[in-house]
Formats: structure tokens, C-alpha cells, sequence
């Protein structure tokens, strides 16, 4: 059934975390003033797809699958951009 | 009654341990039918005291504290305990493995679990009622963090009661998604499921987040958080914004369940296909969606921006228009039909009109001038109230007097439950009717006292609670007393799939899983010009 | 109706591949069960759905922090300077560790390789411990400063979202625990691994919620 | 039929203007719908148990037809709701700033001129008006129907209402944002003045406008004062325990403080009381009470101070 990759790849995988890990540490030793935040979320946003896709098989799960894991982060996206549009929109009318 | 050779699922087991144990989807839907019919009686009993008190200005017949108690008690109970998870949790679990063709849901045991978890969360939250909490069911803060009352143990209960609500929603999604019998296609799935099926999606999406809300409200009162409390940086409109984000669409968990029940109960009077079921299917999906991106309607004078304000009333009338949809649709599932008035029709009927009331006041509070006018006075209760009862609880009892045969094997009084509609329905508007017209004169809602102006309105409304108490004690005495004879499999000649076996249905359902050939609402000759 | 037609396909092509239903098979102890395979896709698709509403329970706190960062950045600057980036990142590798060795556990399962897949449940156990004592080490070290929940904004978030991620380490740790037991028992093999396969989807979300977490909070100082 | 409050500011003609419109809509659609119901239940009844019936699933134009025109109606109202309110949100330049302050349960307003009243809000007619707003506590909602105005107050941050008065008068304010015990005695008046009027009070004869009624008896002035000031929000009058100490049989008693001494509530021990709340706690009561400093001369406290006599 769900017999999908090596432990080999699965070990690749965990190698390309660890790097990715270390590049996002590193990263941090630089001050890239307002895009310090952007550059993690990147990397984690890579890292978190990595073992979303491989470690937990995404990549082979059905259309539904992809709709309930995918739906969720847009809700997120959602209650963060109304909010924060709130708040950084308010004005002394 | 049950002469029959086969058991049915009433029969199945005896005594205490053989319902709480079960895992038939049909037992635990009955256990949550009674659990959340209790509720429903201690709730309303609450508010009658609070009409009561209303009775004249002043202090009548409790004080400010207890008065505030009250409709707090009313609110938090009627909301978490009664409508958010009952009309999904009793009749959803009791039809949607009979409407699909399936023996049962996809996780029976996780079933039961809810069910004990539902429990759990009601017990704390009564527990709570030690030192009941006067913060009203929103909690807004800074006031939830500063109340003297129980507000921890209240919360917490909610916390629980959510993760019942979760956990049914993902079994009612999995269940619809892997077990609808053999030509069970998705455009043959009868609408209630539908219906099931979006409802579940919001709880399975909105509920967490009023769960971490309350988590941190929990711990703003224990540790100080400061997320919400002005006084230390934080920001309460930030409370409301991630507590409407829930509650906005626990709206639609409240409301789309009985919308299901009513496109089940209307072709099946009136004899019709239902009108339109791709528009009622999608559009209950559709509002599934929207729902989520409207909940700052409810803040339009809370301090939140006057860009986000002018955002949520756009899309406020955006959702407006898929629910305008449905009405007409089922309205015009009766024309050139046969139509039967059953009591169930009558519940349905009156749905259509009151929602509709409701679903129109509500264009009042989406427009922004009008809203700050509006906002918090009593034009809103009556608004909220004609949607919630008017809507919710007016389509439960369609389902409870509908599905009455098929769930107990046995039939009612037709003519009595017909008195106790005509005392409820006109109760419920001589309650609620004078509300608007209070709202619009500007009486603010949660008070206490009020001026000597509006006396003979608030009188009126307290009067209509008589009159729907009178109503309900004879609609439970007329359900309670089922006549002699057996109701037989199919009273009504409906087509769907719940009906084609006996009443009361048998523990597993199906002999044998059945194979679906043609639509689900497919009454009438055929004469239409296909599509 | 153009709208609707366009509708149906789009809920088609998602609704569609789910739409073989399966037989039911016998009853044996009173209740049913559904054959293997609807069983394994329903329970795994029941655990994503499980999971989007874990991610939003966390949501609530990402909004948190997303705005009052935006809103304070000197207290985030400051607070995310006197967190220890050390154990932080200590801590993050043991978890991404744990998420491979529970891969390669629900892997060998598959493969009827019983020894490894206990040696791996272990190892994760034990991981999610460290992660723990480390978590430990941590907040003390915070209470010895006169740091606590309610400090300030910064380290409220910092206790609430670590605390609230804390308790899923504990609840995966059980979860675990179970299904090793389980293991030993012998209830598991390459017919029947759903269970071990879905607690290991469970593990997986603690270890992506960390992986944002720990370079919001340690890092963007 | 009267279902509106008076209509007093110029915003008021715009909210009142969309109310019609929708509620027009709003009957009409009620109507049609309660008119179709009712009409197809006659028509259509139920005549033998084998009625034929069409199967009639879908009518593109009839469903198109309800789709477009709620819609448009839909937009129609969006639009002057929008309208109306982007009115209100925008501040005249020559408008008049008060700052207004909600505590449990008494409303505060600082004028510019100095000048400092409770639960009574006077202003100018035809001036535009700018409220700042905020509060020292819990959520509170400044409302007044009359203009049509509503607006949350929270603490730590500024809030804002303008409004011009178009029609001299009193009118209701009220608390709309729940805030505990005495939430619905959170009231107050809205005094708009001729400009004549207005500058005689701000003159400083505050008390020609207040009380006219000076030569009243001194007990039963204090008892205006008990309401109109704000006391009652938190002293009952009848014995009952509240968030402050009650009124009756208050004077002649002996009072225990937190700090742990005691006195006799005699006069000089009510007025302090009054002009220095926070100095004497008595047991089991917190420091909540505002200083009345100011507001009330010496022959209002002495009012008071007669009324609370009479309450044995």
C-alpha cells in the first residue's frame, strides 16, 4: 500500500533537514533588518513542506487529502491578514 | 410494540450500561436528542426568568447580579450545549448512516467517546454553576479577566465541549467521504447530509481556534498572559476578533443542520422533486466558505478599523445572497405540488417565513450606518433570535415531529402537536416581534433596568413567553404520549433511503447494503425537460 | 447554469477519487468492521483532518505573536535575544530526529521488520524525552531570572505557544507509548500498520509546529 | 407609528433614511414571501393520497432571476450604509474636542475650557463635536439614539465620536458594552444648548442650567443628586450589598477601614468621603470610587449628606 521511498531517501531527507537547520541558525547570525522574518519563514516553510510531502506522504495522499491540509493554512492566512489589517489600519478619523 | 421478528435498536439490550456503551450511531443519536433536550428546557426555563424580570422597570423578581447570571447562563447553555452541537450531533448521528446506506460511522467507537466527551464538557460547565459567571457567553475581555465569577471552569467546559464537536465533525466528513453505499453519488446525496457535511467542515475548522482563545483566556486569568488585557499592552478587540472568528460560523453550525432538515421535509409534503438541489448542495458549501471571511460584522463599533469595517459589510452581503437562494428554492418546491400540512410541514413552513424575517433584519446590521445605531441593543436579540429559533430550533422541531415514527416505530397526536405549533409560533413573534421595534428605539440589550418608556413593549415580549411556554409543555406532553399502532415503515411515502426499512430501524441498519439507482428526491411524473 | 455546471466539475475532481465504496465484511462480535483498506484511508484521512484543526489551535497563537511583534518589535527583539539559541537548537534537531525515526518506523512496519520498528519507537520515546527535560531546563532557568508567563507579551507568547507545543510532545509521547505497547504485544504487522502510521502523521505536525516556532521565537531576535 | 427616536444630529437623517429603505425592502420581500407560502398551501393542497404532480427540478430563469436581484439589493444597501457611515467617520475641521472617560458605571467629560461633568454632556447646537474616548476599565459603548451614535470605549486607547446636535433638548446616553452589576444604570444626558445658552453655562453659572430648582429642600436635592451623579450605579438605598457600601443607616455608624482603624460616619467623615474616596477604605471594598472634587459644591454635599440622614 503507502510502501513508498527507501530508508535510504528517508535518511536523505533527514540529512537535507539537518542542512537546512543549520543554514537557518547561521542565518540568524546576520541581522537582515525587516527581512529577518521572511528568510525564517521561508526556510521553515521549506522544512515544514519537507516533511509534510515526505515524511508524512502528502505527496501520495488523494486530492481530499491535499484540500484538508492545505485549507486550514489558508484559514490561518486568513485570521492573521483581517487582524493584523485591523489593527495597523486604525486611524484618529 | 415491537411484534415484529426482527429487533429493532430499541430493543437491542437492556439497561443502562447497554446505551452507554453502545456504539449504534442511532443510540448515542437518541442519548444526545435527550441530553441536549434537557439543556434546552433548563436554558429556556433561564430565560423565562429573564422576561420575568422584565416585567416591570426595576428590580422585580431577581437582582442586577443574578439577572446577569442569567442571561449569561442562557446564552453560554442554549449556544454550547444545546444548539452548536444538537441538531447535528442527535440527528446527524441518528440519519446520516441510514440516509448514505451505511451500517453505521466510520469510527464508531470515537463516536461514543464524543458522546462521553459532550458529557464531560456539560458537567464542568455545570459544575461551574457553583459560582455561575456574569460575563455574558462572548467573554470579552478585560471583563472575563476581572469577573469575580467561575469563569475558568465555564471556559474550560467549552474547551471540552469543543473537542466533542471536532471529533464528530471528522467522523460525520470521513463517514459521507468513505462510506455512501454502491450509486450513492455525490449529487444523489440527500440534502440533510450535505448540509452535515458543511456544518462538520466549520466545526472541524473554526472550533480549534475558539478553543486556544479560550486556553488563553484560562490562562490571561491565571498567569496574567496579558494578550487581552489593555492594561498590559494587549489588545481586547484582538479577543474578539479570534472569538467571532469561531462564532461567526458556529452561526452557520447552528443554522445549516436545520436548512438540511427543512429540504428533507419539504418535497416529501408537497410530493416535488426539492427545487434546485445543486443551488441548496453548493450553496450550503458555498456558505460554508464565505462564513469565514465575514466575522467582523460583529464589530463594527468595537474599535476595529474603519477599511476592515467597510471589508467585512461588502462581504457580509455577499453571504447574503446564496442563503436569499435557498429560500426561494424551497418555496418554490410547493408550487404545483400536493401539499400535505403535517405538523412537520407547518414547523417547515414557518422556518421559511421567520428565517426569512431574520435573514432580512439582517441586512439592517450588515449596513454600517445603521449597525452603529443597531449594534447591541435589543433589534439585534430579536434578529438573533428569529434566526435561532425562528430558524434552528423551529427546523429541530420539524425533524423531531418528521422523523418521530421512524425513530420510536410509534406515531403522535397530529391534532395536538398542531395546537402546541400554532401556541409556539405565535409566542415566539409576540416575544420576539417587539424587540425590533425596542432595538430601533434604541433599548440596549444585557440590561437590567430600563426606562419607563419602554414598559409596555418588554411587557408584551414577556407576556409571548407564556404563551410558547404553554406551547412547549404541550408539544413535549404530545411526544411523550405516542397513540397506539405501530407507525409502519414508510408513513409519508418518502423516497429516501431512511424510510425504506422498518421503524424503528434495526441495530446494523442494512441487510444488505443497498445500491442507489436514481436521485433521492425523485417524486412526481416525469414530464420536466431534462437538463 | 454555467455557475453550477462549473461548480460540479471542480467538486468532482476532488470528491471523485474517494468514490469506490467499499463491501462491508462480517459481523463477527456484535458490531461490523470495514474492510481493510477503507479502514486504513478513512482513518488516515480522519487524522489530516485532525491535524488542520491542530494547526489552527496553534493559529490563534501565530496571529498572536504575527501582530504584537509587529506591534512591539524592541520586547521580540530583546525577549528572542535572551532565549537560549543553544538548547533551541539542540532541541530541534532531536525533534527532526524523532520525525525521521518514526518515518523509518512506519516504514519498516510495511516490511514486517518488528525489532526495528521497536528500536525506533524507543528511540523517538526517548527523544521527545530529551526535548522534554531540555524544556525543563529551560523554564527554570527563566523562573530563576524572575521570568514568567505575563512578564511581558514576548515571553507570554513564548510560555503559551511553548507550553501549549509541551503538551503535544506529551500527548505524542502516549500516543507512542500505546502503540508501542501494542507492538510488543504483537498486534501490528505489514497487514494492519494504520494505527502506527497515523500516530506517526500526529508525531510529524509536533515536530512542523516546532520548526516554525523555533526560529520565531529563538531566532528573528 | 413611532419605532425612532427623536432625530437630533445630522447623521441621524442618514441612518434613519437607510433604515427606511431597507426596512421597505425588507417588507416587501416579507410579504411576497408570507403571500407565496400561503397561497400555494390553498392552491396546491393535498386532494386525494395519489396526486399527480410534476417533477419540476430547476428553472434556470426563475433562479437566475433570484440570484441577480437580491444581489443588486444587496449592493443598493451596502452602498448608502457605506455612504452614511463614511460621513460620521470623518472629523469637521472646526470641531470642538471633549474627552470623555468610562469607569464603573459613571461617564466623565473633561471640556476644554476646564470644565468637568458626570453623566451630563452639554453641547452647543449646530457645533460639530468630537468625542475622545476612553476607558478606565472594562469595555464600556458610548450611545446616544437620538444621534444615532455608538462607539466602544477600551482602556489604553483612544476612541473617537463626532456629531453635530441639530435640536436643543435632553436626551438618553447609555452604556451598550456590557460591564457588570450595574451595567443598565450606566446612563446619562446629552444637554444640547442654544449657543446662548451654551455660553452662559460655560460661563461658569452651570448651576442656572443644572438645577433650577433651588429652592427645593435640601434631602430631597441630595436625592436628585444620588441619581444624577452617578452614586447609584454602585450605593444601594435599600440595605443591599453592592460593589460599595449601601446608604441605608450609613450615617451614625461605625465604620471599619482596611488600614484597620475605625470612625463614626458623621459629616465630616461623609464629605471626606466624598472629596477624598480613596483615603479611608472601608473592609471588604476596593478603591473604585472617583473623586468628586469640583464637581459638587459644598451645598450639594451637604444635600447629600441630608439625604443620607434620612435613610434609617
Amino acid at each position: 500500500m503507502d510502501n513508498h521511498g527507501s530508508y535510504k531517501s528517508l535518511i536523505n531527507i533527514w540529512l537535507l533537514l539537518m542542512f537546512f537547520t543549520v543554514i537557518t541558525v547561521g542565518a540568524a547570525q546576520f541581522d537582515f533588518g525587516v527581512w529577518n522574518v521572511p528568510i525564517a519563514l521561508i526556510i521553515a516553510s521549506f522544512k515544514a513542506g519537507v516533511v509534510a510531502l515526505h515524511f508524512m506522504h502528502l505527496k501520495h495522499e488523494d486530492s481530499m487529502t491535499w484540500v484538508f491540509a492545505t485549507y486550514p493554512l489558508f484559514l490561518l492566512f486568513l485570521l492573521i491578514a483581517f487582524t493584523a489589517t485591523d489593527m495597523f489600519t486604525r486611524v484618529a478619523n | 410494540m415491537s411484534d415484529t421478528s426482527e429487533t429493532n435498536y430499541l430493543d437491542n439490550g437492556k439497561g443502562f450500561a447497554s446505551w452507554f456503551y453502545t456504539v449504534d450511531h442511532k443510540r448515542i443519536g437518541v442519548m444526545y436528542l435527550i441530553a441536549i433536550g434537557i439543556f434546552f428546557i433548563i436554558a429556556a426555563f433561564a430565560s423565562f426568568l429573564i422576561r420575568w424580570e422584565h416585567l416591570t422597570p426595576g428590580e422585580g423578581i431577581v437582582s442586577a447580579h443574578t439577572y446577569n447570571v442569567l442571561f449569561t447562563l442562557h446564552g453560554s447553555m442554549m449556544v454550547f450545549l444545546f444548539i452548536v452541537p444538537g441538531v447535528a450531533a442527535s440527528f446527524g448521528n441518528f440519519l446520516i448512516p441510514l440516509m448514505i446506506g451505511a451500517k453505521d460511522v466510520i469510527f464508531p467507537k470515537l463516536n461514543l467517546y464524543s458522546f462521553w466527551l459532550y458529557l464531560l464538557g456539560a458537567s464542568i460547565f455545570l459544575f461551574a454553576l457553583a459560582a455561575p459567571a456574569d460575563t455574558g457567553w462572548t467573554f470579552y475581555t478585560p471583563y472575563s479577566i476581572d469577573s469575580g465569577t467561575n469563569v475558568i471552569m465555564i471556559t474550560l467546559g467549552v474547551f471540552v465541549l469543543g473537542f466533542s464537536s471536532i471529533l464528530t465533525g471528522i467522523n460525520f466528513i470521513v463517514t459521507m467521504h468513505k462510506l455512501r453505499a454502491p450509486g450513492m453519488t455525490w449529487d444523489r446525496l440527500p440534502l440533510f447530509c450535505w448540509a452535515a457535511y458543511a456544518t462538520s467542515l466549520l466545526q472541524v475548522l473554526a472550533t480549534p481556534v475558539v478553543g486556544i482563545t479560550l486556553l488563553l483566556l484560562i490562562g490571561e486569568r491565571y498567569f496574567g498572559l496579558g494578550f487581552f488585557d489593555p492594561a498590559k499592552g494587549g489588545d481586547p478587540v484582538m479577543f474578539q476578533h479570534f472569538f467571532w472568528f469561531y462564532s461567526h460560523p458556529a452561526v452557520y453550525i447552528m443554522i445549516l443542520p436545520a436548512m438540511g432538515i427543512i429540504s428533507e421535509v419539504m418535497p416529501v409534503f408537497s410530493r416535488k422533486p426539492i427545487f434546485g438541489y445543486k443551488a441548496i448542495a453548493y450553496s450550503s458549501l458555498a456558505i460554508a466558505l464565505i462564513s469565514f471571511l465575514v466575522w467582523g460584522h460583529h464589530m463594527f463599533v468595537s474599535g476595529q478599523s474603519k477599511l476592515v469595517n467597510i471589508i467585512f459589510s461588502v462581504i457580509t452581503y455577499a453571504v447574503a445572497v446564496p442563503t436569499a437562494i435557498k429560500v426561494f428554492n424551497w418555496l418554490w418546491t410547493m408550487y404545483k405540488g400536493s401539499i400535505e400540512l403535517s405538523t412537520a410541514m407547518l414547523y417547515s413552513l414557518a422556518f421559511i417565513f421567520l428565517f426569512t424575517i431574520g435573514g432580512l433584519t439582517g441586512l439592517f446590521l450588515g449596513a454600517l450606518a445603521v449597525d452603529v445605531h443597531l449594534h447591541d441593543t435589543y433589534f439585534v436579540v430579536a434578529h438573533m433570535h428569529y434566526v435561532m429559533i425562528g430558524g434552528t430550533v423551529f427546523g429541530f422541531f420539524a425533524a423531531l415531529h418528521f422523523w418521530y415514527p421512524k425513530m420510536w416505530g410509534v406515531m403522535f397526536d397530529e391534532f395536538k402537536a398542531k395546537i402546541a405549533f400554532v401556541l409556539i409560533f405565535i409566542g415566539f413573534n409576540v416575544i420576539f416581534f417587539p424587540q425590533f421595534i425596542l432595538g430601533t428605539l434604541g433599548m440596549p440589550r444585557r440590561y437590567f433596568n430600563y426606562a419607563p418608556e419602554f414598559e409596555s413593549l418588554h411587557q408584551l415580549s414577556t407576556y409571548g413567553t407564556w404563551i410558547i411556554g404553554i406551547g412547549f409543555i404541550l408539544m413535549m406532553y404530545t411526544l411523550l404520549k405516542p397513540i397506539p399502532g405501530e407507525a409502519g415503515p414508510n408513513p409519508y411515502k418518502s423516497l429516501s433511503l431512511e424510510w425504506s426499512m422498518d421503524s424503528p430501524p434495526p441495530p446494523l441498519n442494512f441487510d444488505k447494503i443497498p445500491t442507489i439507482t436514481e436521485p433521492v428526491y425523485n417524486y412526481g411524473t416525469k414530464i420536466e425537460k431534462e437538463s | 447554469m454555467g455557475i453550477y455546471d462549473i461548480t460540479t466539475k471542480i467538486i468532482k475532481s476532488i470528491a471523485y477519487p474517494s468514490e469506490m465504496v467499499p463491501p462491508i465484511t462480517e459481523e463477527d462480535d456484535g458490531h461490523h468492521h470495514f474492510d481493510p483498506e477503507t479502514e486504513h484511508s478513512s482513518m488516515k484521512l480522519g487524522m489530516w483532518l485532525f491535524l488542520a484543526t491542530e494547526l489552527l489551535l496553534f493559529g490563534g497563537l501565530f496571529a498572536a505573536y504575527a501582530i504584537y511583534r509587529a506591534k512591539y518589535p524592541e520586547m521580540f527583539m530583546n525577549g528572542s535575544k535572551s532565549l537560549d539559541v543553544v538548547l533551541g537548537t539542540v532541541n530541534t534537531v532531536i525533534l527532526i530526529f524523532s520525525s525521521l525515526t518514526v518515518a523509518i518506523a512506519v516504514k519498516a512496519i510495511q516490511e514486517n521488520r518488528i525489532k526495528l520498528v521497536k528500536i525506533m519507537l524507543w528511540i523517538t520515546i526517548v527523544c521527545a524525552a530529551i526535548f522534554a527535560v531540555n524544556k525543563y531546563f529551560e523554564y527554570s532557568y527563566k523562573f530563576g531570572k524572575g521570568i514568567f508567563p505575563g512578564t511581558d507579551i514576548f515571553y507570554s507568547i513564548y510560555f503559551a505557544a511553548t507550553g501549549v507545543h509541551m503538551l503535544h510532545v506529551f500527548i505524542g509521547m502516549a500516543v507512542l507509548g500505546v502503540l508501542l505497547n501494542k507492538v510488543y504485544k504483537g498486534k501490528y504487522s505489514k497487514d494492519n500498520f494504520t494505527a502506527i502510521e497515523v500516530g506517526g502523521l500526529y508525531w510529524h505536525l509536533v515536530d512542523l509546529i516546532w520548526i516554525y516556532l523555533f526560529p520565531l521565537l529563538y531566532l528573528v531576535g | 407609528m413611532n419605532w425612532l427616536p427623536t432625530s437630533a444630529s445630522t447623521f441621524a437623517e442618514g441612518v434613519d433614511f437607510t433604515l427606511w429603505l431597507v426596512t421597505i425592502i425588507s417588507v416587501i420581500s416579507c410579504i411576497l414571501i408570507g403571500f407565496l407560502l400561503i397561497y400555494f398551501v390553498i392552491k396546491y393542497k393535498r386532494k386525494t393520497d395519489n396526486d399527480p404532480t410534476p417533477a419540476i427540478t430547476h428553472d434556470s430563469f426563475l433562479e437566475t432571476l433570484w440570484t441577480i436581484i437580491p444581489t443588486i439589493l444587496c449592493i443598493v444597501i451596502f452602498i448608502y450604509g457605506y455612504v452614511y457611515y463614511d460621513q460620521y467617520t470623518v472629523t469637521p475641521k472646526n470641531a470642538v474636542e471633549i474627552n470623555v472617560t468610562g469607569k464603573r458605571w459613571i461617564w466623565t467629560f473633561d471640556y476644554s475650557n476646564g470644565k468637568k461633568t458626570l453623566n451630563d454632556l452639554y453641547v452647543p447646537i449646530n457645533q460639530p463635536i468630537r468625542l475622545v474616548m476612553q476607558s478606565d476599565d472594562v469595555l464600556h459603548s458610548f450611545f446616544v439614539p437620538a444621534f444615532r451614535v455608538k462607539q466602544d470605549l477600551m482602556g489604553n486607547r483612544y476612541t473617537y465620536i463626532n456629531f453635530t446636535a441639530t435640536k436643543e433638548g435632553v436626551y438618553d446616553l447609555y452604556c451598550t458594552e456590557y460591564c457588570g452589576a450595574s451595567h443598565s444604570n450606566m446612563l446619562g444626558k446629552v444637554h444640547v444648548l442654544s449657543k446662548a445658552e451654551y455660553a452662559l453655562w460655560e460661563d461658569g453659572s452651570a448651576k442656572k442650567v443644572k438645577s433650577a430648582s433651588a429652592d427645593i429642600p435640601l434631602d430631597k436635592l441630595g436625592e436628585q443628586l444620588y441619581t444624577k451623579n452617578g452614586c447609584v450605579a454602585c450605593h444601594s438605598i435599600d440595605g443591599s450589598d453592592g460593589i460599595a457600601p449601601s446608604w441605608k443607616a450609613l450615617f451614625g455608624a461605625k465604620r471599619a477601614f482596611t488600614d484597620g482603624t475605625s470612625a463614626v460616619a458623621d459629616e465630616n467623615y461623609i464629605k471626606e468621603s466624598i472629596l477624598y474616596p480613596t483615603e479611608k477604605l472601608v473592609t471588604g471594598y476596593g478603591p473604585i470610587m472617583p473623586s468628586y472634587k469640583g464637581l459638587l459644591d459644598d451645598k450639594e454635599i451637604t444635600a447629600i449628606i441630608e439625604y443620607i440622614k434620612t435613610l434609617k
